[in-house]
């Protein structure tokens, strides 16, 4: 077995009442992809922590090209030769590409040497950069090439790669696997993290699954179906959808000509954003994270007010007004972040119905908080959406990622929005919960309810919305049927090739 | 190996007994350095923190305790909701200087004319005039993004100089013979702000402290912009779903503490000290934030945390008078108090265990 | 009447010497993402170790020096409880401040009253230490920018996350560059007793530390800045002083509050400037303010 | 209403806490409130220097207690309360921002004697002092004459008050009648005390040209200055000795032993009086330090003759002709200032060319 470049035996690592990893052993071989799949939560992250010298493991080993691997620290692991590309957290928005490169390494040559090799490996694997420039003037997919890069000048034996498509739209995706491919070529172990399950089945070797923190199985990702995968992953059938009885009604909410500048020097400006919603139907907005997403849903929701005449809910204009206004009238929203911009982490689940329950609920009176109906309504949220915590009082960074996202969704579908706008509902949440959420929402729908879904889950997006739109740098393109649309196509809108956007800029 | 857990929820438990903690090892380590320093530590401690309450002179010092606690309550109220919101005003001492000032300025404007409205008039003009200057680094803030802790802090300094250009120049007494300084408004009957009940040492900046406790309760655990305040100093991005206005709140939270502190210097003009001169300011606008951190944020906990530093004031006094001590140790103390209360304070967010490493 | 602009920039070397070399401290602490209100309370530290130790071994050199180790030493009260307790740094400075004042007063009742040893003058007859802080602007400007450690240290300010996932210390960082402005705060404090008064009193820095804190947001967070802001703030007091000397009428108490309102003008413009404008150049550090814990 | 209700608190407390009597075989206490820390090396430092005389002279006849750093205002009238609390007989309040705190607490221990230093109220309790420092002005001011080159004289001046002015009037009139080309170039600290303040400002003067460099306020700062340029300058408050012999080549010492002795006497003959002392050098209150040997010996002479003729009283420093900076007449030839004109006095004389702020 000294022919892996990776090997690891009995891996086990614990929180304090968390199992993170339990027994786990994989290996990866030289010029192999290998994909670790599994739900959020099933142990990937902490996995590769310990790979890269970010955590230490509590029990069994770790081998690298057959000799023993326990970086203290990720500077022993890069030594090793062990490179990683987050998902977050990884860059210096203030810093050069050059600097940031920098950091990354261990032994970094002089600054000019440094920018003509990261000229030179920008040009070879054909992912342009300019080293001078701040990152903080680089685009998503812009930044991730230099946290690629980073790796590529360290030429490391085993590259770990931590869901680094999410950022992507298929076809920077398709480049980033071209890159990937030639590496493998040259003889480089790349473990690649993700559940995007198609992108695994056409790109990886082989894949290990993980599961409550524990390997489940090992398989060739590309003789199974995306069903088997998902259900190797999830434990069991997949729930059925109910998605019957739906019909398109009145025109709910109208959106025209929406433009807003970019609020932060990071976010992206919304343009001549216009959608028509109507009552029991459902659209998805599809979308690489970062092209606008949680602009929109701050535009809906109020957080950012507009010109008039560019929002209207059943013929009212509701530009000018804020969330509390916009709530009144039924426009109601749930955010990406369930704990910072849904929920108040510190918060019990009793105060953090008041943030957006006061107007539709009755629970705040000429100003005055009424404690006992905010408690009352959390409790009611709790039972019909089976939130699992010890009380309302418990603080919303207690509960799990699922069950604050329940308490979340149905804290707005329990006030009977005459429009809700949510954005990626199920990110991170086991399929269990995802599934209560997902029938929530087409439940609302069925009563009448215009419903925005926004989500960077393709998959999720076909199997819930009638209509689909891609919203791609603040653009949003006109909606299709889902009905009958392939992945392919999605792939070319949300690149932004949708034909008459693409004339003016 | 020790390692610290965050705690999952609040620890109402440790909340208030960090604060006692920090007293307890103040007063250890307080009375480790006047042993040190050749002074009897159990003297010392106990004329600090006993005697002015229970001591000889206690008659007199007790209700002194409620004279020297009232402005910094009045103003660690005002800072603390801002604290609470994320917004650092530590320029109170210069809205509490203006606010005199105003105050003080339509006192004089109307000499000697007496009536019963010009008092309220005066208290009125004091937390305008406390207000604009707070408003000051809130629309800096707003309009530029400039930050509000150097901003209002800079106010102080030209506070200062406002309050000696006014003991020099417009305010001064015209019967003072040339020496700086106002008029006494303790002798202009209309504008004085007098002992209410004798021998209580209770003003009306005393009754202004207890209804500003009681009001700054009310506004955070009952009001919906106390939950807003409370929702933006911990998740900006939830208050703002929430539908809080940051621009809004940050003038809000810096115009309700400077008019509070501009209240304070109102009350301590026309009170205690009587006139405007150069040295009006004398740091409580500085001590009523560390007021505001002892007392946790907490209108009940800054009550009890305005008296105790009172205390130490008051007592530390008494410990030159009796003993000798230089008045330095007494500012020593205050920093303990807080470094220790800093400290202790990471119990109520962690918890403490001991890891087994292999 | 004319004034000499020459005379006034040396006058105003010495006057910036001070809040030249606390800022400048107080500036690689907040590239490292700390924010340290307790200047104040580092620099009069200084003042004290500093003049009692030249008082003591007449060589004002090896004040400095101690100085410097004081002021270090009394900031690592700040770092253990931002960086080991995790205490907010706001309240966490405010208490250096208001300890080291107290602290330095009380110790300081031995050395009142007595003088410090003359400090021989520099080339050009500018003081040694005024040197110092001339070359420490361009040595510090070349370390943040030009060395892996400045980078490092720049990075733990930007993204102490990013930071920790590359496997930097960003509490050791951190601690370095505390007490790294500690001691360059106290050598600011000594300057005052050592070189300026040759005396100790209390409370004898007189918010000069304040007035660091400012010129670093003033600085825009790059050491050319904090010289320009150290030396305008220098200027503007020097010069108010130099018009009333040369017996031209000013309005002595409008004046006086120049430096203050000129040191918020300018903390305006630089905010307004990383506001509004989509590419200015280093603004405030990313994770300045906030404390780091990392679960291990 | 004010005024009954303070007497009406007073009273309670005299009946509550009934004061320890004074008692002949007991020790007199005598009590000092400081506006500064006694370690200021200057007005703070020469009273408490007085406070030590006391004790000297009368060792165990008397106990003597202080409290330093004590803000104007309010905490003053603590601090005097304490004070008369704690059974001082005799009260020395050395600031002049102590004036009403003195007086309103004087109404409420009517058997405690006060003396505050230069205010200028006073009641059956309550005395005032002062001391005469334009007179040793006017002779640092002929050795300043004398000893210019540039025929620049440079002066710090604290805060634009009558006793500040005083000196710049006398020390100015005494240069130039010595030295007809003698010009004055004031700058103003707008402080008592603030070393980096004055340290720029007297190179302020400095860079102006000027050669001798006369302070009114208290640090030392300054001479390190004048002494790095070469220049000359005097002690004020204190003696400032460590300058000797240049730059500092004389001073003007603020004694306050004689006057305390004096008073305390009185209180233990019980011949205590209220009453306004202003002495001067006659009476040893104002005391020329060391002229030293950098200034030549004719100088020494004539500024020591000039000294005693104050001294005994044959001259005064204000004897006309002396004119207004604004050319009209103030005092005519052979008129002697009376002391109401030097206690409000607001302008320069003539030959000053810089304003006096407003």
């Amino acid at each position: 077995m000294t022919a892996d470049v990776f090997r690891a035996t009995g891996i086990g690592k614990s929180y304090p009442g968390v199992r993170a990893n339990d027994d786990v052993s994989f290996s990866v071989a030289p010029g192999e992809i290998h994909a670790l799949l599994g739900e959020n939560g099933a142990g990937k992250s902490t996995l590769v922590k310990m790979i890269y010298g970010l955590v230490r493991p509590d029990q069994g080993q770790m081998f690298l090209s057959g000799a023993p691997h326990a970086p203290h620290d990720p500077r022993a692991a890069r030594a090793a030769g062990v490179a990683m590309v987050f998902q977050h957290f990884s860059l210096f928005d203030a810093l050069t590409v050059a600097e940031n490169v920098a950091l990354g390494m261990e032994n970094p040559p002089p600054r000019r040497e440094l920018s003509a090799r990261i000229a030179q490996v920008s040009r070879d694997f054909g992912l342009p950069l300019n080293p001078a420039r701040r990152v903080v003037t680089l685009s998503a997919g812009e930044r991730q090439r230099v946290e690629i890069i980073r790796c590529l000048l360290q030429d490391p034996r085993l590259l770990i790669m931590d869901e680094p498509t999410s950022v992507l739209t298929p076809q920077e995706a398709e480049l980033l696997f071209a890159t990937l491919r030639k590496l493998a070529g040259q003889g480089t172990a790349i473990l690649y993290i993700s559940h995007k399950l198609d992108e695994i089945r056409g790109h990886c070797d082989r894949a290990t699954i993980l599961r409550h923190g524990r390997v489940v199985d090992s398989c060739d990702p590309r003789a199974h179906s995306a069903r088997e995968l998902a259900a190797m992953m999830v434990g069991g059938t997949m729930r059925q959808i109910d998605r019957s009885g739906r019909q398109a009604g009145e025109v709910m909410l109208e959106v025209a000509g929406l433009s807003l500048p970019a609020p932060t020097r990071e976010g992206t400006a919304l343009k001549d954003v216009t959608l028509t919603l109507r009552a029991g139907e459902i659209l998805g907005i599809g979308g690489v994270a970062g092209n606008g997403q949680e602009e929109l849903l701050a535009a809906l929701s109020g957080e950012a007010r507009s010109a008039p005449g560019r929002i209207l809910l059943e013929g009212r204009d509701l530009s000018a007004s804020g969330p509390d206004a916009r709530r009144r009238a039924g426009l109601l929203a749930a955010p990406e972040d369930r704990l910072g911009h849904a929920a108040v982490p510190d918060f019990s689940l009793t105060e953090n119905t008041l943030l957006t329950a006061g107007p539709r609920k009755g629970l705040v009176r000429r100003g005055m908080i009424d404690h006992r109906g905010a408690r009352r309504f959390a409790e009611e949220v709790i039972a019909a959406f089976d939130v699992r915590t010890p009380g309302p009082g418990t603080a919303a960074k207690a509960l799990s990622g699922g069950n604050l996202q329940k308490f979340v969704i149905g804290r707005e579908v329990m006030q009977a929005p005459r429009v809700l706008i949510v954005n990626q509902p199920t990110w991170g949440v086991d399929a269990g919960a995802a599934a209560a959420v997902r029938q929530s929402l087409l439940d609302l729908a069925r009563q009448g309810a215009g419903v925005i879904v926004i989500s960077q889950d393709l998959d999720e997006l076909l199997e819930l919305s009638d209509r689909f739109s891609a919203l791609n740098e603040g653009r949003l393109s006109p909606p299709v049927p889902t009905e009958g649309l392939t992945l392919d196509r999605i792939g070319l809108m949300l690149g932004g090739a949708h034909g008459m956007e693409e004339a003016r800029i | 190996m020790i390692q610290l857990v965050p705690r999952s929820g609040n620890a109402p438990l440790w909340q208030i007994a960090t604060p006692v903690l920090a007293v307890l090892a103040t007063m250890l380590v307080g009375g480790l350095i006047f042993g040190l320093m050749g002074y009897d530590p159990v003297a010392a401690i106990r004329t600090i923190f006993w005697d002015p309450l229970f001591g000889p002179a206690s008659g007199y010092s007790r209700p002194q305790l409620l004279v020297k606690a009232a402005p910094l309550i009045l103003i660690a109220s005002g800072l603390a909701i801002g604290f609470r919101a994320g917004i650092w005003n530590i320029g109170a001492e210069g809205q509490y200087i203006i606010g005199a000032i105003t105050g003080a300025a339509v006192a004089l404007a109307l000499y000697p004319l007496e009536a019963w409205w010009l008092f309220p008039l005066m208290v009125a003009a004091g937390m305008a005039g406390g207000w604009a200057w707070g408003m000051i680094p809130a629309l800096l803030r707003n309009w530029f993004g400039a930050s509000e802790i150097l901003v209002s802090l800079m106010l102080v300094y030209v506070a200062q100089r406002v309050a000696a250009w006014m003991a020099f120049g417009p305010m001064r007494n015209p019967q003072g013979m040339g020496f700086p300084g106002s008029r006494n408004l303790q002798q202009y009957p209309s504008a004085a702000n007098p002992e209410l009940i004798a021998g209580t040492g209770a003003h009306w900046g005393v009754v202004a402290a207890a209804f500003a406790v009681l009001a700054t309760w009310l506004l955070m655990s009952r009001h919906i912009r106390g939950f807003h305040i409370r929702a933006a100093g911990t998740a900006p991005r939830a208050a703002r779903f929430a539908g809080v206005n940051p621009a809004t709140l940050v003038a809000f939270c810096l115009g309700l503490s400077g008019a509070l502190a501009g209240a304070a210097g109102l009350f301590e003009v026309a009170g205690p000290a009587g006139q405007i001169t150069d040295r009006i300011g004398v740091g409580y606008g500085f001590t009523a934030i560390i007021v505001a951190f002892l007392g946790r944020l907490h209108p009940v906990g800054i009550l009890l945390a305005g008296l105790l530093l009172a205390l130490t004031y008051i007592g530390g006094e008494l410990a030159q008078l009796t003993m000798g001590l230089p008045a330095a140790t007494v500012q020593v103390f205050q920093g303990m108090l807080l470094f220790f209360l800093l400290g202790f304070d990471l119990l109520t967010r962690f918890q403490i265990r001991r890891r087994i490493t292999a | 009447m004319m004034i000499d602009p020459l005379s006034v920039f040396l006058v105003l070397l010495g006057a910036a010497t001070p809040i030249l070399f606390a800022a400048l401290g107080e500036l690689v602490a907040e590239r490292a993402g700390v924010l340290n209100l307790g200047v104040e309370g580092m620099m009069i530290t200084g003042a004290l170790a500093g003049f009692a130790a030249a008082y003591a071994s007449g060589n004002p050199f090896l004040g400095f020096a101690t100085a410097a180790v004081a002021g270090a030493a009394i900031s690592l009260l700040f770092a253990a409880l931002t960086q080991v307790f995790l205490s907010n740094q706001v309240a966490s400075g405010l208490a250096l401040t208001l300890f080291g004042l107290g602290l330095a007063a009380m110790l300081g009742k031995p050395f009142e009253g007595v003088r410090a040893p003359v400090m021989p003058a520099g080339p050009l007859r500018i003081n040694w230490i005024v040197w110092l802080g001339l070359v420490m602007v361009p040595a510090i400007w070349w370390f943040l920018n030009r060395t892996r450690r400045g980078l490092i240290l720049r990075a733990v300010g930007e993204n102490h996350d990013a930071a920790h996932a590359l496997g930097y210390n960003v509490r050791l960082t951190r601690l370095a560059a505390i007490a790294f402005g500690g001691a360059m705060a106290g050598i600011g404090g000594a300057f005052i007793s050592i070189a300026t008064v040759l005396q100790w009193t209390e409370g004898m820095t007189a918010g000069a530390g304040w007035i660091a804190l400012a010129i670093v947001v003033f600085s825009n967070w790059t050491a050319p800045g904090v010289l320009a802001g150290a030396w305008l703030f220098g200027g503007v007091t020097v010069l108010q002083l130099r018009l009333q000397a040369a017996g031209v009428a000013v309005p002595v108490q409008l004046l006086s509050m120049a430096p203050y309102l000129a040191t918020i003008i300018v903390l305006v413009a630089m905010s307004a400037r990383q506001k509004f404008s989509r590419r200015a150049g280093g603004a405030a550090p990313g994770s300045l303010g906030t404390n780091f814990h990392a679960l291990r | 209403m004010n005024r009954r209700h303070l007497m009406a608190s007073a009273a309670a407390l005299m009946t509550a806490l009934a004061a320890p009597a004074y008692a002949q075989d007991e020790p007199l206490k005598v009590g000092f409130i400081y506006v500064g820390p006694i370690g200021d090396g200057g007005w703070t430092y020469q009273h408490d220097q007085g406070r030590l005389a006391i004790e000297e002279e009368f060792g165990d006849r008397v106990e003597t207690t202080y409290i330093e750093s004590v803000p104007e205002g309010a905490d003053a009238e603590r601090a005097l309360t304490q004070l008369a609390l704690a059974g001082n007989q005799l009260i020395f309040a050395t600031s002049f921002g102590f004036m009403d705190p003195v007086i309103n607490v004087a109404q409420r221990f009517p058997d405690v004697k006060f003396e505050h230093a230069t205010g200028y109220k006073t009641a059956e309790n309550v005395a005032t002092y002062d001391a005469r420092f334009y007179e040793g002005r006017a002779v640092i001011g002929t050795i300043a004459g004398h000893m210019t080159e540039s025929n620049r004289i440079g002066y710090i001046g604290s805060f634009p008050i009558p006793e500040v002015i005083q000196g710049i009037n006398s020390s100015f009139i005494h240069a130039r009648k010595v030295n007809p080309d003698v010009e004055m170039r004031i700058v103003w600290a707008y402080s008592w005390f603030d070393p980096a303040k004055e340290a720029e400002a007297a190179n302020a003067l400095l860079a102006e040209g000027v050669d001798v460099i006369l302070q009114h306020t208290d640090s030392t700062a300054p001479l390190a200055q004048a002494e790095a340029a070469g220049a000359i300058g005097f002690g004020q408050a204190s003696d400032m000795a460590q300058y000797k012999p240049s730059p500092r080549v004389a001073s003007i010492i603020d004694e306050w032993s004689p006057y305390y002795i004096k008073r305390v006497q009185a209180m233990l003959d019980g011949t205590w009086e209220s009453g306004s002392s202003w002495a001067g050098i006659g009476d040893g209150e104002v005391v020329i330090g060391e002229i030293t040997d950098a200034v030549p010996a004719e100088v020494k002479a004539e500024a020591e003759a000039l000294r005693d003729a104050i001294g005994s009283g044959e001259y005064h420093p204000f004897t006309g002709p002396l004119n207004k900076a604004d050319g009209t007449v103030w005092l005519a030839e052979g008129e002697v200032a009376t002391d109401e004109m030097l206690q409000s006095m607001d302008f320069f004389v003539e030959g000053i060319t810089a304003q006096i702020p407003q």
